[in-house]
């Protein structure tokens, strides 16, 4: 077990959660991400382990999936993220997915790579369309739909949880700040006054 | 411009990073007539007007590099296929020639 | 000034209720909620707004929307003051303040109208045939003058305070234009189930349907605009953007358009942004834009109070505003029925209609009757009299008798424009069409149709038909299944014309383009001169390059001309319009893209640690990297740097070099690619071991340089520099996707998982030590020089250990996950403190690269060799890789080619610098002496002066040489030696420990 | 011969009379049978090889053919921008030649083309720019060119402007070219036209060529929309165009067409006096003489042959405008639009004989046409009447790539559009 007095740090120093029916924002720390990317030729079998291990298909176009206690995105072609909270066992999918995958499939840490916000309330598909140039109108994104794509020129991966809607984005960490700072001035109509 | 990815669908070309003219394939760097053979493939383009077939790479996306036809004439999209499985269709097809060659 | 005296009872879309003062020019007036400033002034009497570019002769209000070339004012004052803004198309707010521009001291009396009397003078192309001699006075003189007139109004001098947005729509159908084809377009595309986007550049729908005052079902079409209205609202799938232009159409189904968000309102509301620039993605579109009207060209039809038929129809209809006591009427066509009427209705005195043509119809004819208006028909106004404002006009009749008429407004119709210019903006050529007398879209792009009058359908009910049509198709073509459509009861208004483009014969200017004060007298003298194409004629007069994009006169403009050679009207040239359809703020396409937030900014993961401790941070494209770290009482950064680089030559240093790229390369191929990738070989590399390696472009030159470890049989991690992540990893993906996709290869960027600190220094395994777990073992026996290998820090943290030196000095560079990173730093910098740690920063990197000969940016600049920079005995000859075949090309292996040396001042006090040339040491300072240049310079702490890098002609071989640094850009001219790239520890021993 | 000689004097006594005494810029010539020298492409360049074959090397029985109206390429579709701020050895003396011919330009052809000196700023905003811009300063001075490396207060006293305080990436300083400047773009085009009209060239419009004749490996001709016209040499300067016209040569180029955008303004009281570029993002500005900002920044980035660009880019651009000077956010961007840029492999043009004898390339001027115009006339004049490249244009050879002597200044590689 890490060392307690060595505190892990959010990736967001400067974003300010927002809590109301319209629109809420709230930071996701605290989860364990791998990325899986199937060896070539090898995608059935990891599909295969993966349906054993934890239930679920992984999906072969920008979808979402849950089951046994994982998240898996799509993340590519062969390629996904599979997202855990961490927990108080201090969970590490890097090395769980790696024993499991061995020799099928790259699975890399991305835990620490990725940050990720959740994003909830009836306006926030105003919110996102002044930075993502996805179609998220209910007709043409669903829930557990998935998108490879920008916030205002940061890169993102985005999928929405429900119909609220509600969702999540990742992002590279080393952006979380400029992230938010979009995020502030694109939300700041919903949440003045 | 937009483009219909194979992986994520429809999106802005502002999304894409464009690379050049998918003509041509890299040489045998071992054939005698490596360094014209390089040079042509390097440096030489057809340039021409009207169906252009371009490698794109899916930056702020999947990631996959595309082949697009594309008309340079008007921008309208003709097809959009993964890189990955134009090689190997073209090199099964040389494969298949040269194998076909060697019946005759 | 009595209030409003111009204003109707009655009528109007104006709500009287709200009253609303503002002042133009330093006089208050006050107008009605709706109104546009433009409206306003008129209600007031105020007919001279402006004055116009060239001649700066009295304009005023002509039109009654974005087309208006003349009334153009600064509006707002200070940080907000915009200038060129068309009083047609601003709505008055309270506290509004517009002043008129280009005239001095005052509007009635401006001294620049003098060059009204040099107009023989200037001329088209006057300039291009004068100011030539002495041609030093050019820039000392004549251009000055020609600048200090040059310009309408003044941009702000401070920066744009508002605030702008970007957003994206997307939807299955974009109706653009809300007047009646548009309204009926929405409505029955929007009843169809798709989801459909209707824009309106105005504060109201309706267009002509109100603005002509005509009926639709029965009832004044306000009505059936309101209903129609509500009846969008209501649907869920339509989405109403009023105030909203698009202005540009773009490939694949994409728009550009700007909302005007605040632009009506005294200030933005908090949190709204003054403009909002919309990406619109539509799988249809339909261009409902309306036309524009044209003038007609006579003498003096640029003077105060002649305005377009149609404008005066929408101040009386949509405005109650009477444009003036005493009205003449010109046209050519039917129209003047519908203006008669509303001149009529608001009480306006019809001095005359003058028609152009033989017998007006029977519709015009029962208008004029009613009332006992006179007719003079087969007549033209020659010319117009008054100066500010309109006094009076001269009718000419077929058979030359003239005849004067007072009056002090001439509303005038040459016919209508379609607004086609969206449909030509992707190349669409349009087609003429001489029922109208002007251009209608031809081949449309894919997905896009035309309605109303845009379409060239100009009369009422065919507007409503072709919007409703065109909603049907459109609705239809994106999957939806629209009902029968059903036509409102309405009668088409007759929109017979004939051609009348110009007037001749009368005294004074006749104005094609007003805003350019291009006169019919340069068509003539273009088409004299030999600019006849369409292009030619523009760029030699200016016409249709002002502000109005030439909306009312390219059409007359071209008919003139093709009058004047004889050829039909589409062989002279075709109106081809280019985006924006209106102009469009320059800080709307920028939105939220401004000052700090330009760019996103990276942040490394001893950001926050490094802020507390005072760093000074440099940009690394996107990367904050910290510099170095003033500590109090250091005076200057070279005294900060040199004590980081004595910090680490003799006890232990931290530099956070997490932007280095970090490539997790994986698969059973992983060896073999990476050795097509690298020039050097990678396959040979033991498990646990790291080597440098070089990746060069196809053209033989080098592209990027990092380290390579393996980390397992088929597991590497591959480093990039900072500058270069996103690119190789670019090319990384292309190698394995494109050119070699039989291998089995899997990537992935871990550049953000990982904090990474470089330890360097001799103390640095000491420091290690205290934070690696006892487990690991890290002496030199078990972690030599170029080990990697996994381990775990301050109990349990994994991390990855890799023994790298890019300072010389015995070095690590340690990795945890990112979000330990900041807690890293902190612990290093506690546990080290007796061992005399300090942080060091990008400068300091820079310096210890250079006492060792490393290259870095300034070498790897895209025309750099592995022979240039001293790496050839590192290019593999076993093996093919990218770069190999051209690399051998005979100018890339000239030995006389620019190469890697070191260099140090003869004179050691003397300071090197960067980008200064070599010369030979007794050469004269010419182009042909020239013989490469310093790249990167350094105070070395170790040597006590200044070294540098440079490459040199042959350098390799003239160690010992002294050659002029020559640098006459920051006046330097140093002598200096010629020594190995290497200036410290050549043989590596401190790098081995 | 068309229209006399222009001065204020002809200006005033034509106003006394209504300006009826003009006659054509340039004749509207037919084309005759045959020629010595026919020159593909009504641009800038075509005419300015035309102007200086007949004035520079005596040669007569000249024509400009152009499948449209002159100046309708990429002469009249540029930011106006002249410059001779280039770093390489190869390329400095020939834009330094071409800096030259417009400084005598007007008085040469009477004809004012408004060559005016403001000055072009090169902002830079790290000390590796600043140290990348002495280098390529130093480079000029060593070719007697002028330039200074200015400090952030010497651009400060310039342009106060500018956005010093809020930056996202902070102005340091500049390097400045005050010979730089600016030249009214059409007028070089019918200022070329006039003067090489002047000395008998036949300037001849809507006359499309469609093919090439050869007699053995000797060019004996071209085909047009207006017939087989006979040419002893023919010299192709259709930059936009060149792989289209050399296909019908048998020939591929190092070339790749692509799209660059450039922007105008509504009119303002002008307030820019120079050209200034970003250092940070893909802008450059300068003000013309009506007042209207004229901007510009990078290519769209793909092929294309459609004269027109895409929003991103423009985008772009006005983001790179309000970093750098966010006065500008209310000023109304006016009029877009797209030439067709002839982007060589290195970023450099190429001027050089063909594998076709009497055949010769003007092409590949990236975005450099229309500073190069007088010297790219002049030098393609040379080569065709000398039949050896012009002492400047030496480096411009059309097998640089083969040799590996690309002449790459910004050291992209073979990748057209990141020159």
């Amino acid at each position: 077990m890490a060392d307690q007095a060595l505190a892990a740090q959010s990736a967001f120093s400067e974003l300010k959660p927002v809590q109301s029916a319209a629109l809420s924002i709230e930071v996701r720390d605290g989860l364990t991400i791998a990325s899986i990317a199937a060896g070539k030729g090898k995608a059935a079998d990891v599909r295969a382990v993966m349906q054993k291990a934890f239930g679920i298909d992984l999906p072969d176009r920008p979808l979402r999936v849950e089951g046994g206690g994982i998240s898996v995105i799509w993340h590519g072609p062969d390629q996904w993220l599979a997202i855990a909270p961490r927990g108080a066992g201090d969970r590490d999918l890097e090395s769980e997915l790696a024993a499991l995958l061995d020799g099928i499939a790259a699975v890399t840490d991305q835990s620490d790579g990725r940050a990720v916000v959740r994003l909830s309330g009836s306006c926030v598909r105003d919110v996102l369309a002044k930075g993502v140039p996805v179609d998220l109108h209910a007709s043409a994104f669903a829930s557990n739909g998935v998108a490879i794509t920008h916030a205002s020129h940061i890169g993102i991966v985005l999928w929405q949880i429900d119909e609220t809607p509600t969702f999540e984005i990742a992002l590279f960490r080393s952006f979380a700040d400029s992230f938010a700072h979009w995020l502030a001035h694109a939300s700041v109509e919903f949440t003045a006054g | 411009m937009r483009f219909n990815c194979p992986c994520c669908g429809e999106r802005g070309a502002e999304e894409f990073v464009y690379h050049g003219d998918a003509a041509a394939t890299r040489p045998d760097a071992n054939s005698p007539t490596a360094m014209a053979d390089f040079i042509a493939y390097t440096y030489e383009r057809t340039n021409a007007a009207g169906v252009h077939r371009e490698l794109w790479y899916h930056a702020a996306g999947c990631h996959l590099w595309l082949v697009v036809a594309r008309n340079v004439m008007n921008h309208q999209i003709i097809s959009v296929a993964r890189a990955r499985d134009v090689a190997l269709a073209q090199t099964a097809q040389a494969t298949c020639g040269a194998q076909s060659n060697g019946g005759t | 000034m009595p209030f409003q005296r111009h204003r109707m009872p009655v009528g109007g879309l104006i709500d009287r209720s709200r009253k609303i003062r503002f002042a133009f020019d330093g006089v208050n007036y006050a107008g009605y909620a709706g109104d546009t400033l433009a409206s306003a002034l008129l209600a007031n009497g105020v007919k001279l707004t402006g004055r116009s570019f060239k001649y700066h002769r009295p304009r005023g209000i002509m039109s009654a929307g974005s087309e208006e070339p003349n009334a153009l004012v600064e509006l707002r004052t200070g940080a907000y003051r915009e200038a060129n803004t068309k009083a047609t198309t601003i709505e008055i707010f309270e506290g509004l303040k517009a002043s008129s521009q280009n005239r001095w001291p005052s509007l009635a009396f401006d001294v620049m109208a003098i060059n009204s009397l040099l107009s023989p003078v200037f001329v088209a192309g006057f300039y291009y045939k004068t100011f030539m001699w002495p041609a030093a006075l050019w820039e000392k003189l004549y251009e000055p003058l020609i600048r200090r007139a040059a310009g309408l109004g003044r941009a702000s001098a401070q920066s744009d305070p508002d605030t702008y947005e970007k957003a994206t729509a997307f939807c299955d159908v974009l109706v653009i234009g809300g007047g009646p084809a548009g309204l009926s377009a929405a409505l029955q595309a929007g009843r169809s189930g798709a989801r459909v986007l209707l824009a309106d550049e105005n504060a109201t729908l309706g267009g002509r349907a109100i603005d002509d005052g005509a009926d639709i079902d029965g009832l004044p079409a306000a009505q059936w605009v309101s209903s129609a209205i509500t009846e969008l609202a209501s649907l869920k799938n339509v989405r109403v953007f009023k105030r909203t232009t698009v202005f540009g159409a773009y490939d694949g189904g994409t728009f550009g358009a700007v909302e005007r968000v605040s632009d009506h309102l005294a200030k933005a509301p908090t949190g709204q942004p003054r403009q909002r620039l919309w990406h619109v993605v539509a799988k249809q579109s339909i261009v409902a834009a309306g036309a524009t009207e044209r003038p007609i060209v006579f003498a003096n039809n640029d003077r105060p109070g002649v305005m377009l038929a149609g404008a005066v129809r929408t101040y009386i209809n949509r405005y109650g505003v009477r444009p003036g006591q005493r009205a003449v009427v010109f046209a050519n066509n039917d129209y003047a029925a519908s203006t008669v009427a509303s001149l009529n209705k608001a009480g306006v005195d019809v001095v005359a209609l003058v028609d152009s043509r033989e017998t007006p119809s029977e519709g015009v004819r029962a208008i004029l009757n009613a009332r006992g208006t006179r007719l003079i028909s087969s007549a033209v106004i020659s010319s117009v009299s008054g100066k500010l404002r309109v006094k009076g006009v001269t009718v000419r009749t077929a058979d030359g008798r003239t005849e004067t008429l007072a009056c002090d407004l001439v509303a005038m119709s040459g016919g209508w424009t379609p607004n086609i210019q969206l449909t030509t903006h992707l190349g669409g050529k349009p087609v003429w069409l001489d029922a109208i007398g002007s251009f209608v879209p031809g081949k449309l792009p894919p997905g896009m149709s035309a309605a109303g009058a845009a379409s060239g359908a100009m009369g009422l009910r065919d507007a409503l038909e072709s919007g409703l049509a065109s909603g049907s198709a459109a609705a239809r073509a994106a999957g939806f299944t629209p009902a029968a459509s059903v036509v409102p009861r309405v009668e088409n208004d007759s929109s017979a014309f004939a051609p009348l483009w110009r007037v001749d014969g009368g005294r004074g200017k006749a104005f094609v383009d007003m805003q350019n004060d291009v006169a019919v007298g340069d068509i003539e003298l273009a088409n004299r001169e030999g600019f006849r194409s369409v292009e030619h004629l523009k760029r030699y007069t200016t016409l249709g390059m002002a502000t109005d994009q030439g909306r009312t006169a390219n059409v007359n403009a071209l008919a003139i001309m093709a009058g004047l050679t004889g050829k039909p009207i589409p062989e002279t040239g075709m109106t081809m319009a280019r985006p924006p359809y209106t102009p469009v703020a320059i800080g709307a396409f920028a939105g939220h893209h401004r000052g700090k937030a330009f760019k996103a900014t990276r942040r490394p993961p001893s950001y926050a640690w490094s802020k507390e401790q005072g760093a000074v941070f440099v940009e690394t494209g996107l990367w904050l990297r910290p510099g170095f770290f003033p500590r109090a009482g250091e005076t200057d950064w070279l005294q900060t740097v040199t004590r980081e680089v004595n910090t680490v030559r003799n006890a232990v240093g931290v530099c956070d070099v997490s932007t280095l790229g970090k490539i997790d390369v994986q698969g059973r191929d992983a060896a073999a690619f990476l050795d097509k990738l690298y020039m050097n070989g990678m396959k040979s590399l033991a498990i646990g071991r790291a080597r440098y390696g070089c990746m060069l472009r196809e053209d033989g030159m080098l592209m990027d340089d990092g380290t390579v470890a393996r980390l397992g049989e088929n597991h590497y991690v591959v480093t990039t520099t900072t500058a270069n992540a996103v690119k190789v990893s670019q090319h990384m993906e292309l190698c394995q996707q494109w050119l070699w996709p039989e291998l089995d290869v899997q990537m992935i960027s871990a550049t953000e998982q990982w904090a990474q600190y470089a330890v360097a220094g001799p103390k640095s395994r000491g420091l290690l030590q205290r934070v690696a777990d006892p487990a690991f073992d890290i002496s030199d026996a078990a972690f030599p020089y170029m080990q990697s290998g996994v381990i775990s820090v301050l109990g349990g943290i994994k991390a990855r250990l890799f023994r790298l030196s890019f300072s010389g000095e015995r070095a690590y560079e340690i990795a945890v996950p990112a979000r330990f990173g900041d807690a890293l730093i902190r612990r290093l910098m506690e546990a080290g403190k007796d061992l005399g740690v300090c942080a060091y920063g990008t400068e300091a990197l820079g310096v210890m690269r250079i006492e060792k000969g490393h290259i870095s940016g300034p070498e790897l600049n895209g025309t750099t060799t592995p022979h240039d920079v001293g790496l050839s005995g590192m290019v593999s000859t076993k093996k093919d890789f990218i770069g190999r075949v051209l690399g051998g090309r005979p100018g890339l292996i000239d030995p006389d080619r620019p190469a890697l040396v070191g260099l140090r001042p003869v004179d050691r006090t003397e300071r090197l610098r960067s980008g200064a040339h070599f010369l030979g040491r007794h050469a004269s300072a010419t182009a042909g002496n020239d013989e490469g240049h310093m790249t990167s310079v350094a105070y070395s702490p170790s040597l006590g002066h200044w070294i540098g890098l440079g490459l040199l002609k042959r350098g390799p071989q003239r160690t010992g040489e002294i050659v002029r640094a020559y640098d006459p850009v920051r006046s330097g001219d140093t002598l200096v030696e010629v020594v190995a790239p290497c200036f410290i520890d050549t043989a590596g021993e401190r790098l081995r420990g | 011969m068309a229209a006399g000689g222009y001065s204020i004097f002809s200006v005033l006594r034509e106003a006394l009379r209504g300006h009826t005494g003009w006659g054509p810029a340039w004749r509207d010539a037919a084309p005759k049978p045959a020629y010595d020298i026919v020159i593909i492409g009504g641009g800038g360049h075509g005419l300015a090889t035309a102007y200086y074959l007949a004035k520079e090397y005596g040669e007569a029985r000249i024509a400009v053919v152009e499948k449209g109206w002159i100046g309708g390429g990429n002469v009249g579709r540029n930011t106006t921008i002249v410059r001779s701020n280039y770093l390489l050895p190869g390329n400095i003396p020939f834009y330094e030649l071409s800096m030259k011919l417009w400084e005598g330009l007007e008085q040469d052809i009477n004809y004012n083309a408004m060559v005016s000196q403001r000055g072009i700023l090169n902002l830079y905003h790290s000390d590796a720019q600043r140290d990348a811009y002495a280098r390529r300063g130093n480079a000029m001075r060593l070719h007697g060119v002028d330039s200074e490396l200015l400090d952030q207060s010497a651009v400060r006293r310039m342009y106060p402007f500018l956005d010093f305080e809020n930056a996202r990436f902070p102005i340091q300083g500049g390097l400045i070219q005050r010979r730089g400047g600016t030249v009214r773009h059409d007028a070089v085009a019918w200022g070329y036209a006039r003067a090489a009209d002047r000395r008998g060239v036949d300037i001849i419009q809507n006359c499309e060529v469609t093919g090439f004749r050869t007699d053995g490996n000797r060019v004996s001709g071209v085909e047009t929309t207006r017939g087989f016209i006979q040419a002893g040499k023919v010299g192709l300067a259709v930059a936009g165009n060149s792989s289209r016209v050399a296909a019908m040569a048998g020939m591929r180029l190092p070339i790749e067409s692509h799209v660059l955008q450039a922007f105008v303004s509504e009119s303002i009281k002008p307030f820019i006096d120079g050209v200034v570029t970003f250092g940070a993002g893909h802008f450059y500005i300068s003000q013309s003489d009506k007042g209207g900002l004229v901007f510009g920044g990078d290519l769209d980035g793909y092929n294309s042959y459609a004269q027109r660009g895409n929003m991103p880019v423009v985008e772009d651009v006005c983001e790179g405008g309000m970093a750098l000077m966010p006065r500008i956010g209310r000023v109304r961007l006016l009029r877009s639009w797209g030439g067709i840029m002839d982007m060589s492999m290195d970023g450099s043009p190429i001027i050089d004989r063909t594998g076709i004898e009497g055949l010769y390339l003007n092409a590949g001027w990236c975005y450099g046409g229309f500073k190069a115009t007088p010297a790219s006339g002049l030098c393609f004049a040379h080569l065709i009447a000398r039949g050896e490249a012009h002492a400047v244009a030496k480096a411009y050879r059309l097998d640089r790539f083969a040799t590996g002597h690309a002449i790459d200044e910004k050291g992209m590689g073979p990748y057209p559009h990141l020159h």
